[in-house]
């Protein structure tokens, strides 16, 4: 059974780490918790059921459509809801958190009317196919789920901290004026993290309708709320940690069901962020910046 | 004529803007000192579990039970709060948020006490119970030609709105005071603060205590206008609900938070007509509230312009002559 | 004055009367809401034409909210013209507006509600809806007796007033018949993984699983837990019972054991017209929530009737009195504390449709 | 080179800018002298595209470059040394530099790294620090050095020599000179009103948002007005 | 003696920025630290405040050792700072910002505030006629209602040394405050420090204009890297050999500059 959780666990883990990606990259160049991220995630998902139940098409057309659409919301949400709000004068920190606030009500509602309140199946037969060992059944859904996550991690924190465009984007990160004054246009690498954010949102939300078959318009909240207590956990706009965040809740989660009460199991996230901002104040991967009396 | 007037829907929906306004205070009252806590809503449920249950099976007061309900939420506010002091920003905001799960998830799984999901109900229903006591005195409602609840919900909303008003009042001065400026100075810069010899530590945890003691209090008060309680009622949307009066009424003074949950509260009514929409639509207007005026509706200049107005009309005799040195 | 029988009653005798009803049109059950209101139109039009009672709805969203479902009931009763309220649709919203309703002296009938006690509220308080204590206990039975069970496992949803007390009856039940329950597994709303304590369970191998789960979820778990490979049969409550289930869950819904008091493909005329008559109009099979409201109205209606006038106390009387109507759901009567009476019926799923388990 | 006509920049409803005209010739080193709060800042974060003028135009090179954006005119050949240095400091003191050659793509960046280093030996030593935890004056050389390396045709610098040490101010203003015989030509915003005049060919000075006297450099030394104003009354 | 340095030294990770610092500094006395850029000088600022635990080494502050005790007891105690960077309450009024300057001087709470009980009153408006006073000593009293925020660079600094003086310091902490000031203004703040002097408090001056700090200190203290390299009078260390190749700089320099 050890072996059977540890597989459901980075499963989930793996889930959990790709959505944190999003968001975690939106935190670490606009300093912005894109609430409305949980909500991408779910039209990604919708996307693929419209694309491989409804429409019959094949798979890859499915990720295609998806990434597709999440980038265009991804636009959206930065030109709607985020651009208006930067460079203005006296806009508190909370501005952002609240439109995206509102995004993430817009989007829910809006599918919940399009596509109706229950869950929709996704039935596709790539997330059929299964691997015996022994009593084991692992899917090969699972076993891609876990290499693209690894993969996206590690492209994204190459092209961090190694290329031009990575230290661009942290320039921007750390003072919208100071990059653009270092030739960094400012505008354009904005909307091309939230657009990249969004589409690993969509990306994310295929993923989960094929491993579990359930798709609804709910599925934002829960996912985004888990999402929020990985990017503490590892580090706020940390790559790596968003990853190991992500694994290690899966992980936690899965655990405390097979050993535990499964009744805590949603609370397994958030006990976990309170004690290790206690100990660790800014993650378990995050840099410790504190500040002089200057 | 006034039983016209008191149409208990108008009267229940003015009691729960009351119970909102507290609520949106007890979120002003910790931004106030820069600590963004979205655990409002755990400490609400704290409130509320509290009273709700020393009332069922103590059979305590109301009135106690409240007290001692926003008591207990005061007590996990200073118990949150000293650690709470490590962080800030949105650290504390998703800490705070996560502490408010976690007081859901409490509740949801200590079946023993809180019966979970299912809730309590039975809870004493504050305008029933004095409705008993005053006909107990002999009052009839009909020597008003009001209904049995017309009398229930008028008594309800006479006595939050005497609360509110107190409240109010007591913030008002606090902020204008010493400690006021104090939490003013910690939420501009912490650093220049304890410089000018502010006990951060001490003026940060009473301020989150203070918001968690009125957001407990708040839920005291909910659990016994609703009479019936369950964990979902305290849950994450509830803690964004009460970001949201704040924000969206104006985060930097008192009355925006009261404006803000008494619009919050009457718009979801308001858009009733159109309710299939009710909620796209309320998305759209906090996206279009912060393009437009994310300072939130009520702004300091909003507070100056309103006084003005209010001074212009009632003394153009006198003269407006304001001095103005910039 | 407005509650005199003079305005109640056409000059034909027939009584005329406004009620209320409090649904859950927006937001994440949303679901429930429209079966309920479509069941509620459905049987408006029959009555009014038929015309022995004329009845006018007014229809309020709740949003599933306590709050929301309070004020509206105040918007609702302080209009003199309505004589009842139906709805609201969740348990929750149902403990906080029937204690309001009967210290108003205003009937409120429950046609989703179906959690413990909640007629005992007042004696102004009924419902139509199948509660958990009948239907588990009659599903349980039949489900051990015909796979000679020994050994159960329970999965529930615990933070949902609905799938919560339903486990408490199945517990009991279980208890009761003298299983042996291996583990009890919880999970969330909104959770979309079950992998975990399925997993769990399998490795316990169960002879039963009881699930008291809403369909939505119900189907996931089924389906995850026949990818799994777990393949013994499922023991659900009233909320997983829906043709939902064989839409999400395909071929892993094979095995579901449900007591219901609604069954589509019952050989009954009464049931087959609702049937096509509501296909032909929403475009969906009806489930329980539908078929629960239908009956609903058509109780009001028979209440109204023999009231003879559109009053609140005289409707109540009537309702109390209200013995082996005919619906479609099947003969109905309220007991004493005005809570249905009524023998389900158990259903599998087998061969991708709802049949009768034998 | 760079010709400002008439520009009014405005913070909300503050106007800042009442029309400031003024002009830098190829080349050369041109100064812009005032009290605090004068607009010297704001005429420079204009000419860099930071604030937009509500009228007025500026031009550079014959082309007009009224609201482009600082990337814009950073590739261009406009840079800016902002006031309080804005270091980006969670990114190290190499890496701050690397940003300054961020658009530029020849080959020789490593080799103006290396020289900069050379001209500044602390980045040299502190090339793996943060940038937010060097001390103030650190900050401002890193600031100076990292606008050097993008390899400006026009040079803003906003108060260079603001919190530096005598020995280091010395150097900016020797460094200044040297800028200004490689060919760059520098606008200079100073508070070191005799420095500046000093180096400067020419110089402008503000107040309250206008230009209200210009001249060549070593005139304005010797204008009463403005010794009164700005060179003290110390005869040091 | 008001304040005495005993052996500082205070490491960031590899990096010294202290090494074995000690000095004393009398009472009423004005006294310079100068130094390089980066010798320690601010960082000498935030280990007197205990903004920053010293590695090792102890401070007294007038006979008694106040190190690891809190920031604001230190301003209790009468150290107050300001800082090179100006960090004012910027959406207060100017007058807020003297009145939170007064916290550490008065004691009332949330009750007696909310009730203005008796005691509360007089304290205020204490509190209230010693920052009006103060703003008239810095030469801000018509500004009393502008938004510290909108005020001119200078006057921003002015107003730091405002606040900073309303916690009743006996040892003011000045750090740069004449930089980004044109000659002017610098005279300008010469007179307020002197008048500050004249009111007996001591100040501790870290200022990298020369001829401002050479007019104005008793005696001066230069760092460099971290290390004392000398103490002295103005006369003293401007002529210091030393102190002229590691951070004044020749005549020469000068000519060139
Ligand atoms: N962000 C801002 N918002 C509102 N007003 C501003 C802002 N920045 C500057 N100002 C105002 O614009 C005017 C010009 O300021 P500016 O910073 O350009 O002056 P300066 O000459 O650079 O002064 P200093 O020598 O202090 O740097 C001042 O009156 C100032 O108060
Ligand atoms: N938090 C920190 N982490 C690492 N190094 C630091 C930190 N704070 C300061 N330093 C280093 O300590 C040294 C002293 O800095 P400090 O700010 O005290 O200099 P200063 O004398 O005030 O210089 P300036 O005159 O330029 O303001 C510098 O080399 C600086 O880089
Ligand atoms: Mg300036
Ligand atoms: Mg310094």
């Amino acid at each position: 059974m050890l072996l059977e959780q540890l597989i459901n666990g980075i499963t989930l883990g793996s889930i959990y780490a790709i959505v944190a990606l999003g968001f975690t990259l939106v935190f670490g160049v606009l300093g912005i918790i894109n609430m409305a991220h949980g909500e991408i995630f779910m039209i990604g998902a919708f996307i693929g059921v419209l694309v491989t139940s409804v429409l019959g098409l094949p798979l890859w057309v499915a990720f295609i459509a998806a990434i597709a659409v999440t980038a265009i919301l991804g636009y959206m949400l930065e030109r709607i809801a985020l651009r208006p709000l930067r460079g203005k004068q006296g806009v508190s920190h909370l501005a952002p958190l609240i439109s995206t606030i509102g995004v993430s009500i817009l989007l829910e509602n809006l599918s919940h009317h399009i596509f109706g309140a229950g869950n929709h199946p996704f039935q596709n037969s790539f997330a059929e196919i299964q691997i015996q060992i022994g009593s084991i059944t692992i899917y090969i859904v699972q076993i891609l789920i876990f290499v693209i996550s690894i993969a996206l991690m590690l492209i994204l924190s190459y092209w961090l901290s190694k290329t031009k465009a990575g230290k661009a984007l942290r320039a921007t990160a750390e003072n919208l004026e100071t990059a653009s004054l270092l030739g960094v246009n400012t505008k354009r690498t904005i909307t091309t993290t939230v657009i990249i954010a969004s589409a690993l949102g969509g990306i994310a939300g295929i993923l989960v309708g094929m491993a579990f078959n359930s798709v609804n318009p709910q599925m934002g909240l829960s996912m985004g709320l888990k999402g929020l207590a990985i990017i503490i956990l590892g580090g706020m706009g940390n790559v790596k940690g968003a990853m190991a965040g992500g694994l290690l809740l899966g992980l936690a989660e899965t655990m405390i069901v097979a050993y535990g009460d499964s009744g805590y199991r949603d609370a397994v996230a958030f006990i976990t962020i309170i004690v290790i901002l206690l100990v660790r104040p800014q993650g378990l991967f995050g840099k410790n910046t504190s500040e002089a009396g200057r | 004529m006034l039983a016209e007037l008191l149409n208990p829907y108008h009267l229940q929906i003015a009691s729960f803007i009351m119970i909102n306004i507290i609520l949106g205070i007890s979120i002003y009252i910790t931004l106030s000192s820069g600590q963004l806590s979205l655990g409002n809503a755990g400490f609400m449920g704290i409130g509320a579990y509290t009273s709700a249950l020393l009332t069922i099976h103590f059979e305590v007061p109301i009135i106690i039970g409240v007290i001692l309900g926003a008591l207990v939420a005061g007590i996990f506010g200073i118990l949150i709060g000293i650690p709470a002091l490590r962080l800030s920003g949105v650290y504390l905001a998703i800490a705070t948020l996560g502490f408010g799960e976690v007081i859901r998830v409490i509740f949801v799984n200590w079946e023993s006490v809180t019966q979970g999901a299912v809730g309590l109900s039975g809870v004493p229903h504050l305008g029933r119970e004095l409705f008993k006591t005053v006909t107990a005195m002999g009052f009839e409602p009909e020597m008003l030609g009001l209904r049995n609840n017309q009398v229930v919900y008028l008594m309800v909303l006479t006595l939050l709105v005497v609360i509110n008003i107190f409240l109010v009042w007591f913030f008002i001065r606090q902020n204008k005071s010493r400690v006021g400026r104090a939490f003013a100075a910690i939420k501009m810069d912490e650093k220049a603060a304890e410089s000018m010899g502010i006990n951060i530590t001490y003026y940060k945890v009473l301020s989150f205590t203070q918001g968690a003691l009125l957001a407990g209090f708040a839920g005291a008060l909910y659990a016994h206008v609703m009479a019936y309680i369950s964990p979902a009622d305290f849950a994450y949307h509830r803690a964004i609900e009460i970001l949201i009066f704040s924000v969206f009424g104006g985060s930097e003074v008192i009355w925006g938070a009261i404006f803000g949950a008494a619009f919050m509260t009457i718009l979801p009514e308001a858009l009733r007509v159109i309710s299939e929409y009710r909620y796209m639509i309320y998305g759209v207007i906090l996206i279009l509230m912060m393009a437009f005026r994310p300072q939130g509706i009520i702004d300091v200049s909003f507070l100056k312009w309103l006084k003005k107005m209010i001074k212009f009309r009632r003394g153009t005799d006198h003269g407006t002559g304001t001095k103005k040195h910039n | 004055d407005t509650t005199g029988d003079g305005d109640s009653k056409n000059a034909d005798g027939t009584v005329t009367a406004k009620i209320g009803v409090i649904s859950y049109l927006s937001g994440p059950g949303a679901a429930y809401g429209e079966a309920i209101t479509n069941g509620f139109n459905l049987a408006l039009d029959e009555i009014n034409e038929k015309g022995d009672v004329k009845i006018e709805l007014v229809i309020e969203d709740s949003a599933g909210k306590q709050e929301q479902a309070l004020t509206v009931a105040q918007k609702l009763m302080s209009d003199d013209d309505i004589v009842a309220l139906l709805g609201p649709t969740l348990s929750t919203e149902m403990n906080v507006v029937a204690p309001e309703a009967d210290l108003n002296g205003i009937p409120i009938m429950g046609t989703s509600t179906t959690a413990a006690g909640i007629p005992q509220i007042g004696e102004y308080v009924f419902r139509n809806s199948l509660p958990e204590s009948l239907a588990i206990p009659a599903a349980l039975e039949k489900a051990v007796a015909a796979e000679d069970a020994k050994t159960v496992a329970i999965l529930y949803g615990n933070d949902d007033l609905f799938t919560k007390s339903g486990f408490d009856t199945m517990k009991e039940e279980a208890e009761n018949m003298g299983l042996d329950i291996l583990t009890i597994e919880t999970f969330q709303k909104g959770q979309s993984d079950y992998n975990a304590q399925l997993t769990k369970i399998k490795d316990l191998n169960p002879d039963l699983i009881l699930a008291s789960a809403l369909y939505n979820e119900g189907a996931v778990i089924m389906d995850q837990a026949r990818k799994m490979g777990i393949d013994v049969p499922f023991v659900g409550g009233n909320g997983f019972n829906s043709p939902q289930v064989i839409e999400i869950a395909g071929d892993a819904a094979e095995g579901l054991i449900v007591a219901t008091p609604w069954f589509g493909d019952k050989d009954e005329p009464k049931v087959q017209e609702f049937v096509k008559k509501y296909e032909e109009e929403y475009g969906a099979k009806p489930d329980q929530f539908a078929a629960q409201a239908y009956d609903a109205l058509y109780i009001m209606a028979e209440g109204l009737k023999n009231a003879g006038e559109a009053d609140r106390d005289a409707l109540r009387d009537a309702l109390a009195e209200i013995k082996d109507l005919d619906g479609v759901l099947g003969k109905f009567s309220f007991d004493k504390d005005g809570d249905v009476v009524m023998e389900p019926t158990v259903l599998v799923i087998k061969e991708g449709k709802f049949q009768l388990f034998e | 080179m760079l010709k400002v006509t008439g520009i009014e920049t405005f913070y909300g409803k503050i106007q800042a800018l009442k029309g400031v005209s003024l002009e830098v010739e190829q080349g050369k080193v041109v100064t812009l002298l005032g009290a605090n709060g004068a607009g010297k800042t704001t005429t420079m974060k204009t000419i860099a595209g930071l604030l937009k003028p509500k009228t007025g135009t500026v031009e550079f090179l014959g082309e007009n470059i009224t609201g482009m954006r600082p990337d814009q005119l950073l590739r261009k050949g406009i840079a800016l040394v902002p006031e309080g240095r804005a270091i980006l400091s969670t990114m190290t003191v190499l890496e701050n530099l690397e940003m300054g050659a961020y658009h530029r793509n020849d080959h020789d960046i490593k080799k103006d790294i290396e020289q900069v280093m050379e001209q500044f030996p602390i980045l040299k030593e502190r090339s793996e620090q943060l940038g937010g935890t060097l001390s103030g004056g650190q900050q401002q050389m890193l600031a100076i050095a990292r606008a050097l390396l993008s390899k400006p045709k026009l040079l803003l610098l906003d108060e260079p020599s603001m919190g530096l040490a005598p020995l280091i101010v010395a150097d900016v203003f020797r460094m200044i000179r040297e800028i200004k015989s490689s060919g760059t030509t520098v606008l200079l915003v100073e508070q070191n009103a005799k420095q500046a005049l000093k180096v400067a060919d020419y110089g402008y000075v503000m107040e309250t948002g206008k230009i209200i006297i210009n001249g060549e450099a070593k005139d304005l030394l010797e204008d009463p007005r403005i010794v009164e104003a700005y060179l003290g009354k110390k005869s040091s | 003696m008001v304040l005495e340095l005993k052996n500082i030294t205070k490491n960031f990770g590899g990096i010294s920025a202290l090494t074995d610092v000690s000095f004393k500094i009398n009472k009423g006395e004005i006294f310079g630290l100068i130094g390089p850029n980066g010798a320690g000088k601010t960082t000498m600022f935030n280990v007197i405040t205990n903004m920053f635990l010293p590695t090792s080494g102890e401070i007294n502050f007038l006979g008694e050792t106040i190190s690891g005790i809190k920031p604001h007891k230190i301003t209790d105690k009468g150290i107050c700072r300001t800082f090179q960077n100006i960090r004012l309450f910027s959406q207060m009024t100017v007058l807020e910002n003297v009145l939170v300057g007064g916290h550490c001087r008065s004691t009332s709470g949330v009750l007696s505030s909310v009730f203005r009980t008796k005691s509360q009153r007089t304290e205020e408006e204490n509190t209230r006629k010693v920052a009006t006073e103060l703003l008239e000593l810095v030469g801000l009293s018509s500004y009393e209602d502008v938004i510290a925020e909108n005020l001119a660079y200078g006057q921003q600094r002015r107003l730091e040394i405002a606040r900073a003086l309303a916690s009743n310091p006996s040892l003011l902490l000045l750090d740069e405050p004449a930089a980004g000031m044109n000659e002017t203004e610098t005279d300008n703040l010469f007179e307020l420090i002197k008048k500050v002097q004249q009111r007996g408090v001591t100040v501790l001056l870290i200022e990298h204009d020369m001829p401002f700090v050479m007019k104005l200190c008793d005696r001066i203290t230069v760092l460099n890297f971290g290390k004392k390299l000398a103490e002295g009078t103005p006369e003293e260390i401007q002529n210091n050999p030393d102190v002229i190749e590691a951070y004044l700089g020749s005549e020469e320099d000068d000519q060139i500059a």
